[in-house]
């Protein structure tokens, strides 16, 4: 399994596979199907200071190659989630992202800072682009000062390291990651849902209560590679990938844009065992591939990796 | 919860657009619970891409046997249809709490009511309650005559009402106009069907129930929070005001959500 | 067939279907299988001041749920298209809009005012959104300042109708819809493509020679479809909706979301006789589902038509 | 050019990754182009999208049967090689221009020279010219003899030399090896594989000739220019440096396009 370890800020992962946030809940639901130590490391739900009802349903619709989703950031809030979430993964031997979520700057803060107490959290993922809630949030992942300023006080509190969630909907990415590096981001997780919406044309309503929702599947692989293939040719800090990831093929193509790691969101509901299975397919297909390390990949599209290679042998 | 690729073993049309497959396969031992439902993927690839949730309506714990029955509605539905004899289909369940029944005894009464696609988890519901000496009352709705499934089947195991909107056959109107000629007592009613119907089942019965709900769903299995309901004021328990259809449901007590 | 009638600025279409713009080329290929006359109108390929050769190949690639593809806006230049082109299209009785590209605001002044004199040129559609061109091209389809110079100067020569296509890959349409509806814009194309790419896990390298390259099909429908949906709230000028269209039913959800014409792509590569069944298809459905005139679901998702019927009855 | 779903009435595997399929249907009356092709649904639905381009290597007028021969690849093949008698596929075409054999005559000699999947056009060729009277030398060229498929048929109209890259069949080496080792002359030649393979040809045959492309395809009818191929400077005409790969194509004379 060593040609799959992965090592990245606060993140030690034997493998680079991890649920995406809001896709896995706290971990329990999928900890009924298999031992969740087999995942390289696990994202939680977005976590706001005080507990979230979310928005109204139906929160979920079905479209060609992926799904729109508007649960509104619903959870049991900061204090549920240490008292009661995150110690029922201290039995796990992985790393625990947690993802962040807020109206206003101060709300960010709170949480990370109080996360950073927790005893199993690795890291802190700043979701900053849910396109599901009205207030704030939104504007945080499209205005670069905004974000880098947002980057820069978490970071003063927290002591973990912090990832940015960046969102797709967005002119120029490039520029808001830029931006998050140089306020001080430990890493970046890209992408998070484009923004979309489904008609009923049965009754002329929006099938979402909440009219738009994040599109997610494979849908936006082609958005999500193309962004990563930019972004990690601007940015030092490592990415972690998602978006539309269904096979191991997925995985090496996010590798070779640019990602460091993937998360794995809508293909948890197609399949419960979909990480599992992505990881022991992710072997058996480097090596078919001639793959020996899977970092050795990173970035091969636009040469990084071959770069690392021509000059280290 | 088993993943498990079931294998059809038949399929028919009941009407002009509701269908009965069954499938067989090792997890088929563990669908013990009406009112449970299994989520199936109705063809491989993305198109389309998610499951759909599918009641389970009876089982053959012999033969490992699952039995369905389901209304062409969409895509998803569309292409169940289409599927043959032999062919695998990729099933995840048993899912969810289906409904209790402990609380009845020997002698006691239940009505089950049912409408439209509603009806087939009572089937499987009515052979469980017939076992345990439990006398039903059913009352199963339809539109109209041409879209009655299921009567013969619960006909032989238990006294049974049908309606129709148009009248065309049983009784015309709507499953609540049913209920309110039911004289005998009953200890407890058992319901699933589109939500108005549920709501005014709710309203109409005489004694304490459980109604089945549909909700959208992403994952089915409680992680995702697509298909939650608001729990009613006095159900809220450790501050928790929502339950998950898929994983607390999708049968709940009458009253303990708000639909 | 009445229903399906519907009146633009310049396009006084029978129905409101028409092929989108680079997926039809001039009309020729199609006119084989089918009397364009059939067709609501005609959008054809981007034309440029000059000759253009486009991109290396490959220069297209399959993703789930759609395609990319990097033509790179290849066409015979102005003179011919006006000399060889469009000529043949004059006998056909629809309404014929020409895709205007350039890489600076003289090209598409030089093209708009040559073209509005070609007897039948109804309308001209500015593509201010081609991903696929390295130079200029883009900026103008992200800055609502440069877009609505552009229309400004290009309505200051056009004697037809000017259409501006937006592009997606922005952070707000619904500024760059108002700033060229303000610059004089007689109506609205959108979407054009979502920036995507495909990686070959075989060589590690991009599929498309140009790397990145157009997203479209299905995939994009659900950011088509939100995009109107916001776009028409906030302007008059009508758009014509396109992006992933493949049934009928896609149709009604475009009009719903505000559209009040579509194009269709993608769908044509699928099947050739896409459009003149769409066609067919859409009022078989709209008698299904009682809707007696195409023009009363424009914007219903929003009330738009509601509002309408309700003031009007 | 036609859009019809052709009936499926055989499917046969060949080697361990390449099938032959046999279609029927109205529209493959019209295919009497050799070299021609026909652009394939292979699902309905999105998954996949986009049809694939699959060449004619034989037909039957009578029985009006399209015979193919393809490789497992991708998706699209894969699905493709699973789809079963009786079942429909639609299908568009013919496509686009086959190889010209009217400046052949009784008692010319032609070369066709084939790789992997390059072979199977050249097998409806090889029987329209034979029916002419032109004798014919072949060429088919693979990776190793686990690969080789229709060397039977084609031994029976002509004279074959099979060649595999690791000797296990034939000639060692590359179908160039073969080309060299001709002594008779020939007035053309015919050939299709993949790209490298039709450059050596190109640069080793001794006459005119006329190479099949390869391109990734949009629409298959001109209409997208996702096909395209530069022109060789001495054969632009009309200002067109360009030729499209579906509609102009996909055989051009050899030199014709850049390769
Ligand atoms: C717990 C549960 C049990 C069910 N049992 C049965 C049954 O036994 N027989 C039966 O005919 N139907 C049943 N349904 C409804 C069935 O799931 C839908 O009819 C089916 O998902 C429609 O899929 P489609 O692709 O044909 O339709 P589409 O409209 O194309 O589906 C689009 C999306 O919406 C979802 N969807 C559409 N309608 C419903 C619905 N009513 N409930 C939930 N999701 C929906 C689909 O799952 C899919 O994700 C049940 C639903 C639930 C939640
Ligand atoms: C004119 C023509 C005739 C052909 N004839 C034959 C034949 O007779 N037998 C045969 O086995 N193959 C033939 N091919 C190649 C065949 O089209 C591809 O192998 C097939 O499209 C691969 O599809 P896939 O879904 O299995 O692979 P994927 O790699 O999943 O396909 C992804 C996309 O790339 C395209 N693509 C992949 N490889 C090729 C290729 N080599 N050429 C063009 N497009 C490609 C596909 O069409 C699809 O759009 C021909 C190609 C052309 C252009
Ligand atoms: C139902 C659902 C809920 C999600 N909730 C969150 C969330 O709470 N926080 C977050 O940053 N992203 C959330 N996401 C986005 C995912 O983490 C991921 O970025 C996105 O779905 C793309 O990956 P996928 O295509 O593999 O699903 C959610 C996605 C889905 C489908
Ligand atoms: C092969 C191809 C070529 C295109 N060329 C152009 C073009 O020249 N000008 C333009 O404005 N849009 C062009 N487009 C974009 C389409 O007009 C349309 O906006 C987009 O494809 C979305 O619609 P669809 O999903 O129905 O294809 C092209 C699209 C494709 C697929
Ligand atoms: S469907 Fe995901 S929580 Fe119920
Ligand atoms: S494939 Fe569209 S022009 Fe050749």
């Amino acid at each position: 399994m060593s040609q799959l370890r992965v090592e990245l800020p606060g993140l030690s992962m034997k493998n680079p596979v991890m649920p995406a946030s809001g896709c896995f809940g706290f971990g329990q639901e999928y900890g009924r199907f298999y031992d969740l130590n087999q995942l390289g490391g696990i994202t939680v739900k977005a976590v706001t200071t005080e507990e979230r009802p979310g928005n109204p349903t139906p929160r979920v619709a079905e479209v060609d190659g992926g799904m729109l989703n508007a649960i509104g950031l619903q959870n049991p809030g900061l204090e549920h989630v240490t008292q009661h979430e995150l110690p029922w993964l201290e039995k796990y031997d992985i790393p625990v992202m947690v993802n962040v979520a807020g109206f206003v700057m101060e709300d960010y803060i709170h949480v990370s800072k109080h996360l950073s107490k927790v005893k199993n959290v690795s890291a802190i993922e700043l979701n900053i682009s849910c396109p599901n809630v009205k207030v704030g949030g939104i504007q945080f992942g499209s205005d670069p000062e905004v974000a880098a300023e947002l980057t820069r006080r978490v970071k003063e509190v927290a002591t973990v390291p912090v990832y940015v969630k960046l969102s797709p909907n967005v002119t120029n990415i490039v520029d808001m990651a830029k931006a998050v590096e140089s306020a001080g981001a430990d890493g970046l997780s890209m992408i998070n849902t484009l923004v979309g919406m489904k008609i009923d044309v049965k009754t002329g309503k929006p099938v979402i209560a909440n009219k738009t929702g994040g599109l997610s599947g494979p849908a936006i692989k082609p958005v999500a590679i193309r962004m990563i293939h930019d972004v990690s040719q601007a940015v030092k800090i490592p990415i972690i990938g998602m978006g539309g990831i269904h096979t191991a093929d997925d995985i090496l193509e996010f590798f070779m844009a640019g990602a460091s790691a993937v998360a794995v969101g809508t293909a948890n509901f197609v399949d419960p065992f979909a990480c599992p299975n992505l990881i022991s397919d992710l072997e058996v297909r480097m090596n078919e591939l001639g793959i020996e390390d899977i970092n050795d990949i990173v970035g091969r599209s636009w040469g990084k990796c071959n770069d690392v290679l021509s000059s280290s042998r | 919860m088993i993943v498990e690729n079931l294998t059809v073993t038949a399929q028919e049309q009941l009407t002009s657009n509701v269908f009965k497959m069954k499938l067989t396969g090792d997890s088929v031992a563990e669908m013990t619970d009406p009112g449970q439902f299994v989520h199936m993927k109705v063809s491989n690839g993305i198109d389309p891409l998610l499951r759909r949730p599918i009641s389970i309506c009876d089982v053959d714990l012999n033969a490992k046997e699952l039995t369905i029955i389901y209304r062409v509605e969409g895509k998803g539905t569309k292409i169940l249809s289409e599927r043959n004899d032999k062919e695998t289909i990729n099933v995840l369940g048993p899912l969810g709490n289906g409904f209790p029944t402990d609380h009845l005894h020997e002698g006691d009464v239940a009505l089950l009511v049912g409408g439209g696609v509603g009806v087939p988890p009572l089937y499987y519901l009515a052979k469980k309650l017939v076992e345990k000496g439990v006398r039903l009352k059913v009352i199963l709705g339809f539109r109209t005559a041409n879209d009655v499934f299921l009567e013969e089947e619960f006909n032989e195991i238990a006294d049974v009402t049908v309606t129709t909107e148009d009248g065309s056959k049983g009784i015309k109107g709507y499953v609540t106009d049913a209920i309110m000629q039911i004289e005998e007592v009953y200890q407890s009613y058992f319901t699933c069907g589109p939500t108005p119907m549920l709501r005014a089942v709710q309203q109409t019965a005489k004694s304490d129930g459980f109604v089945s709900l549909e909700e959208r769903m992403g994952c089915g299995v409680g992680a995702c929070l697509a298909c939650v309901c608001d729990v009613a004021e006095e159900y809220i328990a450790d501050g928790r005001k929502y339950r998950k259809a898929c994983s607390d449901g999708p049968v709940f007590r009458a009253g303990e959500v708000l639909i």
